[in-house]
């Protein structure tokens, strides 16, 4: 049972993380980033290349974040910007089509074989009373929880203030001087620093590839769903959660159903606390 | 106005109706069974076409198929062809969606005109065209997946999935493995899997099934599969996954220190090349895969007359199982066309197919295609063989045997 | 956003920037009905070649057309939801497949195919209003992951419900055939009947007061989010029509395919749908036949670039969303607004615009 | 003249709403903009602010053109708006709420916190309210912590819509005797108002009726003519 959910915290941070990223974006920018998980890979992608060309491990780390917050603002600048004001579902379509274009330019680059991400601490165990726990396994958990309380640390500064202020009414913030084109770049530019860090931790302890990216974006979704699109916490807790139960469903039921309680989990939350775990306020209609 | 408009409406429907109501008849073009000419053949050139993943989750899988057939048509053209015809390949892909693979095979056979398809595999797409297929008779020659060995028009060139799970499990049981556990996707790989187990258990009756374990197509969330197979401690574990499930469920495995001996069809295990233990790096040690063509790193004079070919290939995976394979399907079809002689009528190609039984086609690097008449006889190939990778490179562990 | 009461006070002393849009429109409107006969004839003629195609298209390119039908009426059903209701319920492919695999299996029990096009409406529009449930209480984003989860559990029950689906293996589809016609010339006309009075109706109704009903709820929800009883109907409704109309299209499919797998139904279904509606314009009458037939000539034409086609329909669909908000519909309509147009077109429309004002 | 506009049209779609409005306002005045429900006022304030865009005619502040500037480029002009409805950000504290008032200008800590400490002097009640959240604020705290979130943008010049809108006569009482102090301390005010109680503070007053402005006079003047202003406002 330990193992179990310690299996479930580990996918629950990559979730949970990945929900973080696209609960950023969605609160400043406004957009359902359904990209998130492929900016998160290219990056992760050129960070294997470096590792595997033999430059050290965090050097190539630290390359890999620049890398994923750059293109995140990159495509909030170039292609995001001009379509907020047709509505939602043009934004929508166009986070779906980059995830395509992205996700064949890395197959294109870099082959569709998947590639893991060698950390110093890869393949050293723990033996913690009886349970094995790898060091991947600790990395992912306490880097996601670090990230989760500096996202929220970082929501209660001033210009996190103001992020809040775009999200709850964008046409009111900029009317009282709130630069939302600024803070949606900042927003964007953070998702890509989170997703990077997601995927690379998944990479660091599994192994990634051009299709691992549509599961993780689904359940990234349906952990930032759990928060209500709106709470940090209630998106982290729900992450975490659907790790957990997803293992746990996994080992006792059965792994093919899996999926489908997820998403019933998901139709559950919605049904029971239309806001989700945390109730927030209520978000903008499409 | 609008009333005339309706009148003649009506009268051009009946006309066209009418007048064109044969053309609509029959789903074959200019095929038949006679002794017509068939479609992609002239004097100098036969148009051939496959339907591959060559984007999408096989996409390495797809890649490697795809490299074989050019090399070997490459090498037939240098050659001077098949009879004096150049061999003109037409390769479409379907992205693993069975959806696309209906309407290639469509494509190819109505729109691009070809004699045969050579090797396809579009995911679990082609069941869906066996009847488009039938109507046209196209010969499909050695498609890799999924297997169908009851149609007319399909010769099946190695030994099925299924064969190979068959062959893995009476390994298994020489060795004295009794509890066995699997873990199968919820597609046609679990359905072979699931037939294999149907097949052999009974032949075996020591051994058990301790742990028998679904995951999704395509997820590469494996550890709770992998950790209610610890939990059943077997003494070997048979996988029905694609090559990324295959090199993370090793990597579990290996993890957790548990060494037990792990079995893969070919195309999961990518026998011979890296698409599988790439990936898993070190966990890979011992992986057993199945065997459809012979490992590409033996010294088989054929496979190493390939691997010289191979080398030079400008695309991606030239080197790999995949490659083999298809590379050994177009020669073994060059070399039933070049018995046709004269007659390339798809009445002839069947009848000289089927004969093979009795004059197999020997290439080396695959078993020998020995085809026969229906219901058994399209499947040319039983035999599977399993190879071991051990200290970084493919070892034969097992020649070509049909199961028990 | 704001609590219902202060919304409501906004709205009465403010000029609300859609209520006066869908004014205009209105204002617009009857220009069109006028040149409605000259465009009954362009249908008429249309549907005359697409009934000739059998006898000039090979197997593959009648294949490609029909495949176009069938995406044509699926994504009708899902332009009145999306489009006209401004619901984004993304359980569609899987009603889709409801439809798909409802209707083989009952032909597998013996009901006739033509038989079974209703009856899988009736059972997927049925579903979809309950699906549609949740709609009541969600909006927008919640929505759309609400139903896109019903959908990807459905997909995952037809893999579950082996016995009767043949789970991940896929089932195969009995084909129906027209006496004395082949097999891919009478689906053909199957769907291009099944296509021409669906298409047919669904404008009739949206032409008329429904059209308008559905409108207006779709620019009250984006307003308040507080709707009447009435309004919640009309919102189920829509959700029920799409349904049916995403069955019926589901077992034309079937029928195309003969062999369908949950594997079809999922995302990667989903994903074009989104696309046809959006490239044929959402809320438009002929947008799904532009934007099915975009999306289907695209996968077929790309077909010839190899490795790069994955990548070269992700580009073109983002080219075509940066350069067209509105979908390929919307560029008909600058082609009408612009000065050249307007000029020729302004004797006429003056004289009926007044007609319409007195 | 701080602000110009001459004869500007503007609307939603195809339908024009402002059919040509001009009105002035100089350095230190406030004035008021009367007129009953649906005139276009809002729309004023929103073509103002840069939401709707000017179709024809011109709109000058300071001098310069606006024609290009968005929202927030306006805001760090100094030309500040205290949107309709309040605008106040509910899921924020009152001090978070506070501190967006400085997002359109550069600003030292120090100075913001001096700023503060200004602003707060003017509102007492909400000084110890800093960390509560804004929501928990009545009616008329809200209008105060909206006034007091523009001055911490030093504004020139403050738009606002509807500074009455829903709150007792009193409390609104207290509210223009704030905008009296400010407009001291060298602020000048646009106020859109249904109610004529804007009348005792402002210097002039504009009265506008479908789109356009229809009368320009002295506050006092109208405020002493009960008749003019019940013609128009019923």
């Amino acid at each position: 049972m330990l193992q179990t959910v310690l299996s479930g915290l580990e996918s629950g941070s990559w979730f949970a993380l990945l929900g973080l990223a696209i609960v950023v974006v969605m609160k400043a920018a406004d957009v359902p980033n359904f990209a998130m998980a492929e900016i998160g890979l290219v990056a992760t992608y050129v960070g294997t290349v470096l590792n595997a060309a033999g430059i050290s491990f965090w050097p190539a780390v630290v390359v890999t974040l620049v890398i994923g917050t750059l293109l995140a603002i990159v495509i909030d600048l170039a292609l995001m910007r001009k379509l907020a004001k047709h509505g939602h579902f043009p934004l929508l379509l166009m986070t779906i089509g980059l995830s395509l274009a992205l996700n064949a330019l890395i197959g294109l680059i870099w082959g569709h074989e998947p590639r893991s991400f060698t950390a110093p601490w890869s393949g050293n165990h723990l033996d913690v009373g009886g349970l094995d726990v790898s060091w991947a396994q600790v990395v992912t958990i306490v880097v996601g929880a670090l990230g989760a309380i500096g996202i929220t640390a970082f929501f209660r500064s001033p210009m996190g203030a103001q992020m809040r202020a775009v999200a709850e009414n964008r046409e009111t913030a900029r009317l009282i001087g709130v630069n939302a084109g600024r803070l949606s770049a900042i927003a964007w530019g953070l998702g890509g620093l989170i997703a990077s860090t997601a995927v690379m931790l998944q990479a660091q302890s599994t192994l990634v590839s051009t299709h691992s990216a549509a599961s993780l974006i689904i359940y990234g979704f349906v952990a930032a769903t759990m928060g209500g699109f709106v709470s940090l916490f209630g998106t982290f807790a729900g992450g975490l959660a659907l790790g957990i139960i997803q293992q746990v469903v996994g080992t006792y039921i059965s792994t093919s159903a899996q999926f489908a309680v997820a998403l019933l989990a998901v139709f559950l939350v919605l049904m029971l606390r239309p806001g989700g775990f945390t109730k927030g306020m209520r978000l903008r209609d499409v | 106005m609008a009333r005339t408009s309706h009148r003649v409406t009506a009268a051009l429907l009946v006309a066209v109706l009418v007048s064109a109501c044969g053309n609509v008849s029959s789903d074959a073009g200019a095929s038949g069974d006679s002794g017509e000419a068939p479609p992609g053949i002239t004097t100098d050139e036969i148009t051939l076409g496959a339907t591959l993943p060559l984007t999408g989750t096989a996409a390495v899988a797809g890649q490697g198929l795809e490299a074989g057939l050019r090399i070997a048509a490459d090498e037939i053209n240098a050659a001077g062809g098949i009879n004096g015809r150049k061999v003109k390949l037409v390769l479409l892909d379907d992205g693993f969606a069975p959806d696309r693979v209906v309407t290639n095979v469509r494509r190819l056979v109505s729109q691009e005109k070809v004699y045969a398809l050579v090797a396809p595999s579009g995911s679990q797409g082609l069941p869906g065209t066996w009847s488009f297929i039938a109507d046209n008779g196209t010969p499909v020659w050695g498609p890799v997946s999924p297997a169908d060995p009851k149609q007319q028009e399909v010769y099946l060139l190695s030994a099925t999935r299924a064969s190979q799970q068959q062959v893995a499990i009476d390994y298994f049981a020489e060795q004295g493995s009794t509890k066995l556990a699997v873990i199968k996707q919820d597609n046609d790989l679990g359905v072979s899997m699931k037939l294999a187990l149907d097949l052999q258990l009974p032949k075996h009756p020591d051994v058990k099934i301790v742990a028998n374990e679904d995951v999704q197509p395509g997820s590469t969330d494996v550890s709770s599969a992998v950790n209610k197979v610890i939990a059943a401690k077997p003494e070997a574990l048979l996988l029905a996954t694609d090559n990324n499930q295959v090199a993370l469920i090793l990597q579990h495995l290996r993890q957790r220190n548990i060494t037990i001996p792990v079995f893969a069809d070919q195309g999961g295990a990518g026998t011979g090349g890296t698409s599988a233990v790439g990936p898993a790096g070190a966990a890979a040690e011992g992986l057993i895969g199945g065997m459809q063509a012979d490992v590409v790193s033996t010294d088989n004079p054929s496979v190493e007359h390939w691997r010289s070919l191979a080398k030079k290939y400008q695309g991606q995976q030239g080197e790999s199982g995949f490659s083999l394979q298809t590379y050994s399907f177009l020669k073994a079809f060059a070399e039933l066309v070049k018995r046709l002689g004269g007659d390339v009528s798809y009445a002839n190609f069947n009848k000289t197919a089927e004969s093979l039984a009795d004059n197999p086609i020997s290439l080396g690097s695959i078993p020998d295609i020995a085809c026969g008449k229906l219901p058994n006889g399209h499947t040319c190939v039983q035999q599977a063989g399993l190879a071991e990778f051990k200290d970084g490179k493919w070892t034969v562990l097992r020649k070509f045997t049909p199961p028990k | 956003m704001s609590e219902p009461g202060r919304a409501t006070a906004t709205t009465t002393h403010t000029e609300d920037p859609t209520m006066v849009t869908a004014g205009a429109e209105a204002v617009t409107e009857p220009s069109a009905h006028a040149v409605g006969r000259t465009k009954g004839l362009v249908a008429v003629v249309a549907l005359l070649l697409l009934f000739a195609a059998p006898f000039v298209l090979n197997s593959y390119l009648l294949f490609v057309l029909n495949l176009t039908l069938v995406y044509a009426v699926a994504t009708l059903g899902f332009n009145l939801l999306v489009g006209w209701s401004g619901q984004i319920g993304l359980a569609h492919a899987a009603l889709f497949a409801i439809g798909a695999y409802g209707s083989a299996i009952a032909m597998e029990q013996g009901v006739p195919f033509l038989v079974t096009i209703p009856l899988v409406g009736l059972a997927a529009g049925g579903l979809a209003v309950l699906i549609g449930f949740p709609a009541i209480r969600l909006t927008g984003f919640f929505l759309a992951i609400a139903t896109l989860a019903l959908g990807m559990a459905i997909v995952e029950l037809l893999k579950g419900a082996r016995a009767v689906t043949g789970g991940g293996g896929g089932l195969n589809v009995e084909v129906f055939t027209l006496p004395g016609i082949n097999g891919s010339a009478s689906t053909y006309f199957v769907t291009l009947a099944v296509a021409a009075v669906a298409f047919f109706l669904v404008r009739r109704s949206l032409i008329g007061r429904f059209g308008r009903t559905l409108q207006a709820v779709r620019h009250l929800g984006q307003l308040s989010g507080s709707l009447g009883v009435s309004a919640l109907r009309y919102r189920l409704i829509a959700f029920g029509l799409s349904g049916f109309i995403a069955a019926v299209a589901g077992s034309l499919y079937g029928q195309l395919q003969t062999f369908v797998f949950p594997a079809m139904f999922e995302m990667n279904l989903l994903v074009p749908m989104l696309v046809m509606v959006f490239v044929g314009g959402a809320g438009s009458h002929w947008g799904p036949l532009i934007g099915a037939a975009f999306a289907v000539v695209l996968i077929e034409l790309f077909q010839d670039l190899g490795d790069l086609q994955a990548i070269a329909y992700g580009v073109v669909l983002m080219v075509a969303i940066a350069v067209l908000p509105g979908g390929l519909v919307s560029l008909f309509a600058t082609f009408r607004d612009s000065r050249l147009v307007g000029r020729l077109l302004a004797r006429r429309t003056a004289s009926e615009r007044s007609e319409v004002r007195a | 003249m701080l602000l110009e506009i001459e004869d500007a049209r503007t609307g939603y779609g195809r339908l024009e709403v402002l059919h040509g409005v001009s009105l002035n306002v100089a350095e230190g005045e406030i004035i008021t903009v009367l007129g009953p429900n649906g005139t276009g006022k809002t729309t004023l304030m929103r073509l103002l602010s840069g939401v709707v865009p000017l179709w024809s005619g011109r709109v000058r502040f300071d001098g310069s053109d606006l024609l290009k500037a968005t929202p927030e480029k306006r805001a760090s002009l100094g030309l500040c708006q205290l949107p309709e409805g309040r605008g106040i950000f509910q899921t924020l504290t009152v001090g978070e709420n506070l501190h967006l008032g400085t997002a359109s200008r550069r600003a030292s800590a120090a100075r913001v916190r001096a700023d503060r400490d200004r602003v707060l002097g003017v509102f007492p009640e909400l000084a110890g309210r800093l960390t509560a959240s804004a929501s928990s604020l009545s009616g008329g705290q809200q209008q105060m912590l909206a006034l007091a979130r523009a001055m911490m943008g030093r504004p020139r010049l403050l738009l606002i819509d509807e500074l009455s809108f829903g709150l007792a006569p009193r409390i609104v009482h207290d509210l223009f005797e704030v905008v009296r102090e400010l407009r001291d301390d060298g602020v000048t005010f646009l106020i859109v108002e249904q109610q004529a109680s804007a009348l005792r503070v402002s210097d002039r007053t504009y009265v506008m009726r479908n789109g356009r402005n229809e009368l320009d006079r002295a506050s006092a003047d109208l405020l002493a003519s009960d008749e003019l202003v019940a013609s128009y406002l019923r």
